[in-house]
C-alpha cells in the first residue's frame, strides 16, 4: 500500500466519505427515502441531495482556493452549512 | 366532401408472391358513413395507404368527384386520418395541433374552427395543454379533432381508431363519431376487425377478405343477405351456421329433408342460416316425423345470454351429423338430448363455391 | 413507404455522396500510401508501382506481428471480462430496484466518461504493485475501467426491451433463476451481447493512451509499436500506413457480424 | 422489484471498477496533497498544488482552449449527423452496407486516426495538403495555427460525425410510421416534420450524443498528440496532453495529480448535469 | 381447492374472502384498473398481496413462490420463449418439474394435439399467428397439469372473429382437462359464455359473487348491475330511490298488462347484425341520462321518432339512491 501515499488527512477524509455513504445506506435501510420536491428544479431522493450537495462543496472547495488565499475551513464550514440547506429542503 | 371511386384497383408489394388486393371496385357516396370490415391480414390498411396517397396505385384508378387521384401527392388529396393511437405533434398543445392542419387560413377564422370542433368533441378544455398530460381518451378526441378541422377535406379515414378506448367508452366515443359525422356531411372510411364498431358506425359496409372486397352494402343487408359463406361467418354473433346440403328438385335438401325451395342447377351446396333464423326443440324419442323442413340433432348445451320475465334468453348449441348448429332463442325447459331444428324456410340461403345462389323461389 | 421516404430525403442524398466521399478519401489515400515503397511516397524517386513490400515487411517482422498478437489477446481478456461481470449487473439493474442502483448506476456512467489521462499515474503504480505490468492482462482490466460500464449500460437496455412477463412466466414453470438466465434469457438478448461485444472491442481496440502506458517491451499492442516506426532514415510512411490498414481489419470484421443489430446497438439497445 | 439480494448480481462489477478506478481516484487525492519526489521521499502541502493550479494560466488556457474545441465540434457534429441520418435510406438491403461503412471511423485505433490524416493533410505527402496548395493556398497544419485547428476540427467531425449520425438514426427508426404518413397528409413540409415530429422524439438519443461527444471531446488526447502534438506552440494542446506532459513528461505527480482531481471534478458536474436532465425528461415522457 | 381469506389487494381496499369453485371456471369480470390482474398475480404467486392469505387445497401458500405453487397462468400478451420451439415452450414445465424426456414427449404432443398446434411443434413462436401463439401459452399452461390455471384476459389481444371461436374452444378444452379456473375478463359477455360462478370486482374489491345468472339477476349494487350489462343499465330516480333497468330488458311490445311503459325519444340506432341498440331520451321523471334499448334482431327506428319502451315490472331493479 506504500505506493498509495497515503496521509492522514486523506485517510480520514476518505474514512469520513465511507462512513458518509454507511451511514446513508443504515438510514435508507431503516426508513426508505421518498422522492420529493424542494427548491432544487428536480424531484430528488435523500441520496440525490447527499450527491448534490457533496459535488456543491467540492466545488465551493475549488471556488474558493482559485479566488482566495484565506484559510479553507472556511469554505469547508459554508459547505456543511449549505449541504444542511441541501439535504433539509433541498 | 368527396365521393370516392375506387375502380379495379390492385396492388402487390414488391417482392410478394400475392396481390395484397385484387381488383377493387366501390363507390363511396359523398357524406356517406362507410366501413371496411375484415381481419388482420385483408388487405384494409393497405387500402387505407393507397386511399391517403403514401403507397403509389398500381393498377386501376382511384377518383374523388369523378377527379383521378391516383397521381396526386397525399397533401394535395384533401384526405386526413385518425391512427389507431392519438398521433398528434407532441411538442405542440392541442390548439396548435388543429391550427397547424389550417395554416393557409386566416387566424380569425382558424381559432373560431377550432373552437368550434373542439366544443363539439368536447376538448376545449384542454386545448392549451401538451398531448402528454392527457388521457389516452382525450387524445385520441383531439386526433379525431385534428382530422376533422381542416376545411375542404375531401375524405377522413378512421383506422381502428378505438382500440385505444377502454370498453365503456367506446360506445360514447362512436356516439359522437357517427353525429359529428352526421352534422359536418363528412365522407367517412372506418376499418375494423370488429363487427360491432363496423355496423354500427356505417351507412354501408364493405367486407374485405384476402385482398377482396366479397359484399358491400348496409349492415341489414350484409345480416341478412350475405352474397358470400364468410360474410355470413363474419358478420353476426355468433356468425351463421352452414350445413353440408345438395340441390335437386327445386329444393335444398339436408339430411334427406327437404328444407326451402330454390331454383339452382342440382349439385351439392352450403345451407346457411343464421342462429336467430332457427329453433331447437326437445323431442320425445318415439315421434319419427315433423315436418318437411325439420331436422333431427342432439342438444349438446345451452348458454344463457339474458334472463328475460322468468324465461332465459341464450344460444343453444346442438350436433347435427358432423356439423355443429347454434340457434338463438328462449331455452327455458331445453335439455341435452334428442332435439328438433326447425329452419324458417323463407330465409334460408344456399351458397355454392362460396358465394350465394341468389335465385330463390 | 416510398411516398413518405422522397419527402424525406430529396436534396439530403447529396449531402450522402459528399459525407461518403469525405469519410472515404482519407482512407483511400491511407491504402494508396500503403502500396507504395517509401522512395516513391516522399518523391526521391520516381517510381510509382504498386508494391506489397510494406505488408511483407509487417507479416516478417516480429515487432509488427506480435504488436497484432498482444492488441488481440487484451482486446479478447478485456471483452470477456466485461461481458462476464456485466451480464448479472444489467439483469440486476433492468429487473430489480435495490438500495442505491440510481447512483450506482451514475457511478458507473462516471467511470466511461472519465478521462484516462486522469487514471494515468495511479495505473501505472498500482499495476506495478501487483506485478501485472508489461502483460496483456493489466491492459485488460484497465480497459475494463470505460468497457464494463458501457457493457452494464447497453446490456441494461436490452434487458429492459424484454418483457418482465418472460421472467415470471419461467417462474411459475418452475425454472430456478440460473436456469432462466441460461437458457431462456441470454438467447433472447443475444443481439444485445453481440452488440456488446463490438462495443467492447471497439473501445478497446482504439484506445493509445493507457495500452501504451502500461505495457513495455514485452505485451507492446500494434496501436504503440506504430508510434514508434521512425528508423534511421525518418519516418516509413509506406510500413505505417500499411499498419494502419491493418488495424482497420479486425474492426471490419466484428462490425459485420453485429451489422443488423448496430442501430439498435447504437441507441445502446434504448430503442426497440 | 424491490429486492436488496439483486446487490449479487453487481457485486462482480463494483470489484472490478473499484479496482480500475476507484483505487486509483484515492492515490491520485493521495497524490494531490503531497510533493513526491519518490515513494518514501513525500511532503504533505496540503492543497497548495490546486491552488498552484487553478491559477495558472497554462492550465487555464488549456481548459478554454479544450471549451471551445468541444463546442466547435458539438456545434458542427450534431446537425451534420443529425442531417446525414436524416438522409439515410430507412429500408432496402443497402442499408446494412452503409451503417457498416459509416461505422469504419469509429473502429479506427485513435492513433491511427492521427496517422491517416497525418498522412492525408501533411503539404508534402497528403492528398489534401498537396492539392490546397496546388490551388496556390498555402497550407501547412504543423506550422500555422489556424491550419492545425482546422485540421483537427476536420479529422473529428471525420472520426466521431458517424456516431451521431447512427444514434440518431437508430432514434429516427423508432418512430412509428403513422407520425410520418400523418404529417405527409397534413402536408408538413420537410423542415415541419423535423422540427414537430423528429426532433421532439430524438430529444433522449441527442441527448446521449451531445454526453458522448462532450466528453470524449474533453478527454481527447491521441488525435492531437499524432498529428500535431500539441503544437505549434501550445495552440492545440488540451487537458489530457497538458496532463500527461506534466505527469509521465516532466513527473510533476503533485501538480499532476491536483490536475486530475480538478478535471474529473468538471467531468463530473458536466456528467450530473446531462444525465438528470436526460433522466427527468424521461420520466415526464 | 383455491380460497381467498381477508385478502386485501390495495392499500386501503378492503379484505375479502372467496372460495372458488373446484373444477369448474371461475370468471372474475371487472373494469380496467379494478385489480383483476392484481388478482391473477396474487394467486400465481408473482405478487404479494398487502394482507391476507392464498390457500390451496387448504394450505397456506402465500409466501409461496410461484415454481412451488400448483398454478399456471396465462398472460393477455402471448408469453411465450421465442428462443425455444413450440415443443420445447410445451415442455417447458415438465422439464422444470424433471420428468422423463419419454414421458414429456408423450404430454407435449397430446397437448399438441388439442391445441391444434402439431404441424408447428419445430417452430419458433414469432413464427405463429396471434391466435396460436396464444395457444401455445395456454398450451403451456396446460402442460404444467397445476391444480389451478389462471388466465389473466387471454383472449383480449386477439381479433374479434379469432376471439369468439377461441371462446367457444376454450370453454370445450378447459372442460376436458378438467381443471380449475380463474378467468379475469371486462367483458361480461365472457361471463356468460365460459362463467360457471362469478366474482365481480371494483376498485381491488369484491363486489358480489355467485353463479352468473344469479348475479345478473338479482344484483347487489347498482355498479354490480352495470358490470353485468353491456351497454351500462339505464337509471333514472324514483322519490329517493335509484331504479335501473336493463337495456336487453327494453322491448318496443308489451307483454304483459303489468308491463311498465317509458315514452321516449329516439335519438339513433346502432345494429350489430344480431341486435339492435336504440339510443334515446326517457321521459321519464328525473332521468338523468341517455339510454339504451337492445333490441334483437334488426330494428329500424327514425331518429327522432317518439316510442314506447315496455318492461316488465319484475326486470326494474331498485336501490338505495347511495347504493353506489
Amino acid at each position: 500500500m506504500n505506493w498509495m501515499a497515503w496521509t492522514l488527512p486523506t485517510a480520514l477524509f476518505f474514512v469520513a466519505v465511507a462512513s458518509a455513504l454507511l451511514v446513508m445506506i443504515v438510514w435508507e435501510l431503516r426508513s426508505p427515502t421518498l422522492t420529493r420536491r424542494g427548491f432544487l428544479p428536480m424531484a430528488t431522493t435523500r441520496g440525490d441531495r447527499f450527491f448534490i450537495a457533496l459535488l456543491a462543496s467540492a466545488f465551493a472547495h475549488i471556488a474558493w482556493l482559485a479566488v482566495s488565499d484565506g484559510p479553507v475551513l472556511i469554505a469547508s464550514g459554508l459547505s456543511l452549512m449549505g449541504g444542511f440547506v441541501l439535504m433539509r429542503w433541498g | 366532401m368527396a365521393e370516392v371511386v375506387l375502380e379495379d384497383l390492385s396492388f402487390r408489394y414488391p417482392g410478394a408472391a400475392a396481390d395484397t388486393l385484387a381488383g377493387l371496385n366501390l363507390t363511396v357516396m359523398r357524406g356517406e358513413a362507410h366501413a371496411l370490415l375484415g381481419s388482420s391480414g385483408s388487405g384494409k390498411t393497405t387500402l387505407l395507404n393507397l386511399l391517403s396517397g403514401l403507397l403509389p396505385a398500381q393498377h386501376g384508378r382511384i377518383l374523388f368527384d369523378g377527379q383521378d387521384v391516383s397521381q396526386v401527392a397525399p397533401w394535395q388529396r384533401g384526405v386526413t386520418q385518425v391512427f389507431q393511437f392519438p398521433v398528434l405533434y407532441e411538442a405542440m398543445s392541442v390548439a396548435a395541433n388543429l391550427a397547424f392542419v389550417m395554416r393557409d387560413i386566416p387566424d380569425k377564422q382558424r381559432s373560431e374552427r377550432v373552437a368550434e370542433i373542439a366544443g363539439k368533441l368536447g376538448i376545449d378544455s384542454v386545448l392549451d395543454r401538451r398531448p402528454a398530460g392527457l388521457t389516452l381518451v382525450q387524445k385520441q378526441l383531439a386526433a379525431i379533432a385534428k382530422a376533422l378541422v381542416r376545411p375542404g377535406v375531401s375524405l377522413v379515414l378512421l383506422d381502428e381508431p378505438l382500440t385505444a378506448a377502454e370498453p365503456e367508452h367506446k360506445w360514447q366515443l362512436r356516439q359522437t363519431l357517427k353525429s359529428l359525422q352526421q352534422e359536418l356531411g363528412a365522407t367517412m372510411i372506418y376499418v375494423t376487425h370488429d363487427q360491432t364498431e363496423a355496423l354500427t358506425f356505417a351507412d354501408r359496409v364493405s367486407v374485405l377478405h384476402q385482398g377482396v372486397i366479397l359484399q358491400t352494402a348496409t349492415p341489414q343487408a350484409l345480416v341478412e343477405k350475405p352474397v358470400h359463406e364468410h360474410v355470413g361467418y363474419f358478420v353476426g354473433t355468433p356468425g351463421m351456421n352452414l350445413l353440408e346440403g345438395i340441390i335437386r328438385e327445386g329444393g335444398c335438401w339436408v339430411d334427406g329433408i327437404r328444407l326451402a325451395a330454390i331454383h339452382a342447377a342440382d349439385g351439392p351446396c352450403k345451407v346457411g342460416f343464421r342462429p336467430e333464423w332457427a329453433r331447437i326443440e326437445q323431442r320425445s324419442n318415439n315421434v319419427v316425423d315433423k315436418a318437411t323442413n325439420t331436422l333431427p340433432v342432439v342438444i349438446r348445451g345451452t348458454r344463457t345470454l339474458t334472463t328475460s320475465r322468468g324465461q332465459s334468453l341464450g344460444l343453444a348449441v346442438a350436433r347435427l351429423g358432423e356439423s355443429e348448429v347454434v340457434t338463438r332463442q328462449t331455452l327455458t325447459g331445453l335439455e341435452t338430448g334428442a332435439g328438433w331444428l326447425s329452419i324458417d324456410p323463407e330465409r334460408i340461403l344456399c351458397f355454392r363455391d362460396g358465394w350465394r345462389l341468389t335465385d330463390h323461389a | 413507404m416510398k411516398a413518405i421516404q422522397a419527402a424525406k430525403t430529396g436534396g439530403g442524398q447529396w449531402l450522402l455522396y459528399l459525407y461518403g466521399i469525405y469519410l472515404a478519401l482519407p482512407v483511400y489515400w491511407l491504402v494508396s500510401l500503403s502500396l507504395r515503397s517509401n522512395q516513391s511516397i516522399v518523391g526521391t524517386t520516381g517510381d510509382a508501382g504498386l508494391t506489397f513490400a510494406n505488408y511483407q515487411e509487417i507479416f516478417t517482422n516480429p515487432v509488427w506481428y506480435t504488436g497484432f498478437a498482444n492488441s488481440l489477446s487484451y482486446v479478447a481478456i478485456n471483452t470477456v471480462i466485461s461481458v462476464t461481470v456485466a451480464l448479472p449487473a444489467a439483469y440486476a439493474f433492468s429487473r430489480y430496484r435495490f438500495i442505491g442502483d440510481k447512483h450506482l448506476f451514475f457511478w458507473l456512467l462516471t467511470n466511461r466518461m472519465a478521462p484516462p489521462a486522469v487514471f494515468l499515474l495511479p495505473f501505472f503504480q498500482l499495476y506495478s504493485a501487483v506485478g501485472l505490468f508489461d502483460t496483456p492482462l493489466a491492459v485488460a482490466l484497465a480497459h475494463c475501467l470505460f468497457t464494463v460500464p458501457l457493457s452494464v449500460w447497453i446490456l441494461e437496455g436490452f434487458m429492459s426491451s424484454v418483457p418482465r412477463s418472460l421472467d415470471e412466466m419461467a417462474r411459475i414453470d418452475g425454472h430456478s433463476l440460473p436456469y432462466f438466465f441460461l437458457r431462456i434469457f441470454l438467447p433472447t438478448i443475444k443481439s444485445g451481447i453481440g452488440v456488446t461485444v463490438f462495443f467492447c472491442f471497439m473501445f478497446s481496440w482504439v484506445e493509445l493512451l493507457l495500452a501504451r502506458t502500461l505495457t513495455g517491451s514485452a505485451a507492446k499492442p500494434i496501436v504503440v509499436v506504430m508510434t514508434r516506426t521512425v528508423s534511421a532514415s525518418g519516418i516509413d510512411w509506406g510500413v505505417l500506413a500499411a499498419a494502419g490498414v491493418l488495424t482497420i481489419v479486425p474492426g471490419l470484421a466484428v462490425v459485420w457480424f453485429v451489422r443488423k443489430h448496430l442501430v439498435k446497438g447504437f441507441a445502446l439497445g434504448r430503442v426497440s | 422489484m424491490h429486492d436488496n439480494r439483486a446487490w449479487f448480481g453487481v457485486l462482480p462489477v463494483l470489484l472490478i471498477v473499484s479496482f480500475s478506478a476507484v483505487i486509483p481516484l484515492i492515490t491520485v487525492v493521495n497524490y494531490s496533497v503531497q510533493d513526491i519526489f519518490d515513494v518514501d521521499t513525500r511532503l504533505f502541502v496540503g492543497l497548495d498544488w490546486y491552488r498552484e493550479t487553478l491559477r495558472d494560466p497554462r492550465f487555464l488556457d488549456a481548459l478554454l482552449r479544450q471549451a471551445g474545441f468541444s463546442i466547435l465540434i458539438l456545434g458542427i457534429e450534431i446537425p451534420l449527423g443529425i442531417l446525414v441520418a436524416r438522409a439515410l435510406p430507412t429500408e432496402g438491403r443497402r442499408v446494412g452496407l452503409i451503417l457498416v461503412l459509416m461505422a469504419i471511423p469509429l473502429l479506427i485505433p485513435w492513433n491511427v486516426v492521427g496517422t491517416i490524416w497525418q498522412l492525408f493533410a501533411r503539404p508534402d505527402i497528403g492528398l489534401l495538403g498537396s492539392f490546397v496548395n496546388g490551388l496556390g493556398v498555402e497550407f501547412n497544419f504543423t506550422a500555422n495555427r489556424l491550419d492545425a485547428w482546422i485540421t483537427l476540427l476536420m479529422m473529428d467531425v471525420w472520426h466521431w460525425t458517424s456516431l451521431v449520425a447512427l444514434l440518431t438514426f437508430s432514434g429516427l427508426s423508432s418512430i412509428p410510421s403513422a407520425y410520418y404518413q400523418a404529417a405527409t397528409m397534413d402536408g408538413a413540409s420537410r423542415w415541419q416534420v423535423f422540427r414537430h415530429v423528429e426532433l421532439p422524439r430524438l430529444k433522449s438519443v441527442l441527448m446521449i450524443a451531445v454526453l458522448l461527444r462532450l466528453m470524449d471531446s474533453f478527454m481527447i488526447y491521441t488525435e492531437p498528440f499524432v498529428l500535431t502534438g500539441g503544437g505549434p506552440g501550445n495552440s492545440t494542446t488540451f487537458l489530457s496532453q497538458y496532463l500527461t506532459t506534466m505527469a509521465v513528461g516532466q513527473f510533476d505527480l503533485g501538480p499532476a495529480a491536483a490536475f486530475s482531481v480538478l478535471y474529473f471534478l468538471v467531468v463530473l458536474l458536466l456528467c450530473w448535469l446531462f444525465y438528470t436532465s436526460m433522466t427527468t425528461n424521461a420520466e415526464e415522457q | 381447492m383455491l380460497e381467498l381469506n381477508a385478502l386485501v389487494l390495495k392499500a386501503g381496499s378492503p379484505p375479502f374472502s372467496h372460495r372458488f369453485e373446484a373444477g369448474q371456471i371461475n370468471v372474475v369480470l371487472g373494469r380496467n384498473h379494478s385489480g383483476k390482474t392484481r388478482l391473477a398475480r396474487v394467486i400465481a404467486g408473482l405478487d404479494a398481496p398487502e394482507s391476507g392469505e392464498v390457500l390451496l387445497g387448504g394450505k397456506v401458500v402465500t409466501g409461496d413462490p410461484p415454481g412451488k405453487r400448483s398454478v399456471a397462468l396465462v398472460y393477455q400478451d402471448f408469453v411465450n420463449y421465442p428462443n425455444w420451439t413450440v415443443f420445447e415452450n410445451l415442455a417447458s414445465p415438465q422439464k422444470a418439474q424433471r420428468v422423463s424426456a419419454a414421458l414429456i414427449r408423450e404430454r407435449v404432443l397430446e397437448i399438441a394435439g388439442q391445441m391444434q398446434l402439431t404441424e408447428f411443434l419445430d417452430r419458433y413462436p414469432d413464427a405463429l399467428s396471434g391466435g396460436q401463439q396464444q395457444r401455445l401459452a395456454i398450451g403451456r399452461a396446460l402442460a404444467k397439469s397445476a391444480d389451478v390455471l389462471v388466465m389473466d384476459e387471454p383472449l383480449v389481444n386477439l381479433d374479434y372473429k379469432l376471439r369468439e371461436a377461441l371462446q367457444v374452444e376454450l370453454r370445450g378444452l378447459l372442460r376436458e382437462f378438467g381443471v380449475s379456473v380463474v378467468y379475469t375478463t371486462s367483458d361480461p359477455r365472457d361471463a356468460f359464455a365460459l362463467g360457471d360462478t362469478l366474482l365481480l370486482l371494483a376498485d381491488h374489491r369484491l363486489l358480489q359473487a355467485g353463479p352468473p345468472l344469479s348475479l345478473y339477476e338479482s344484483p347487489g349494487s347498482p355498479a354490480a348491475a352495470d358490470l353485468m350489462s353491456d351497454p351500462c343499465a339505464n337509471r333514472w330516480m324514483v322519490g329517493g330511490d335509484l331504479r335501473l333497468i336493463r337495456p336487453e330488458h327494453l322491448s318496443l311490445d308489451p307483454a304483459h298488462v303489468d308491463d311498465v311503459a317509458f315514452p321516449v325519444q329516439v335519438l339513433g340506432r346502432e345494429t350489430n347484425g344480431s341486435e339492435t341498440f336504440v339510443h334515446c331520451q326517457a321521459d321519464v321523471a328525473e332521468a338523468n341520462t341517455q339510454w339504451v334499448a337492445k333490441l334483437s334482431g334488426l330494428v329500424d327506428l327514425a331518429p327522432g321518432s317518439r316510442e314506447i319502451f315496455y318492461a316488465s315490472a319484475t326486470a326494474i331493479m331498485k336501490f338505495d339512491a347511495h347504493a353506489d
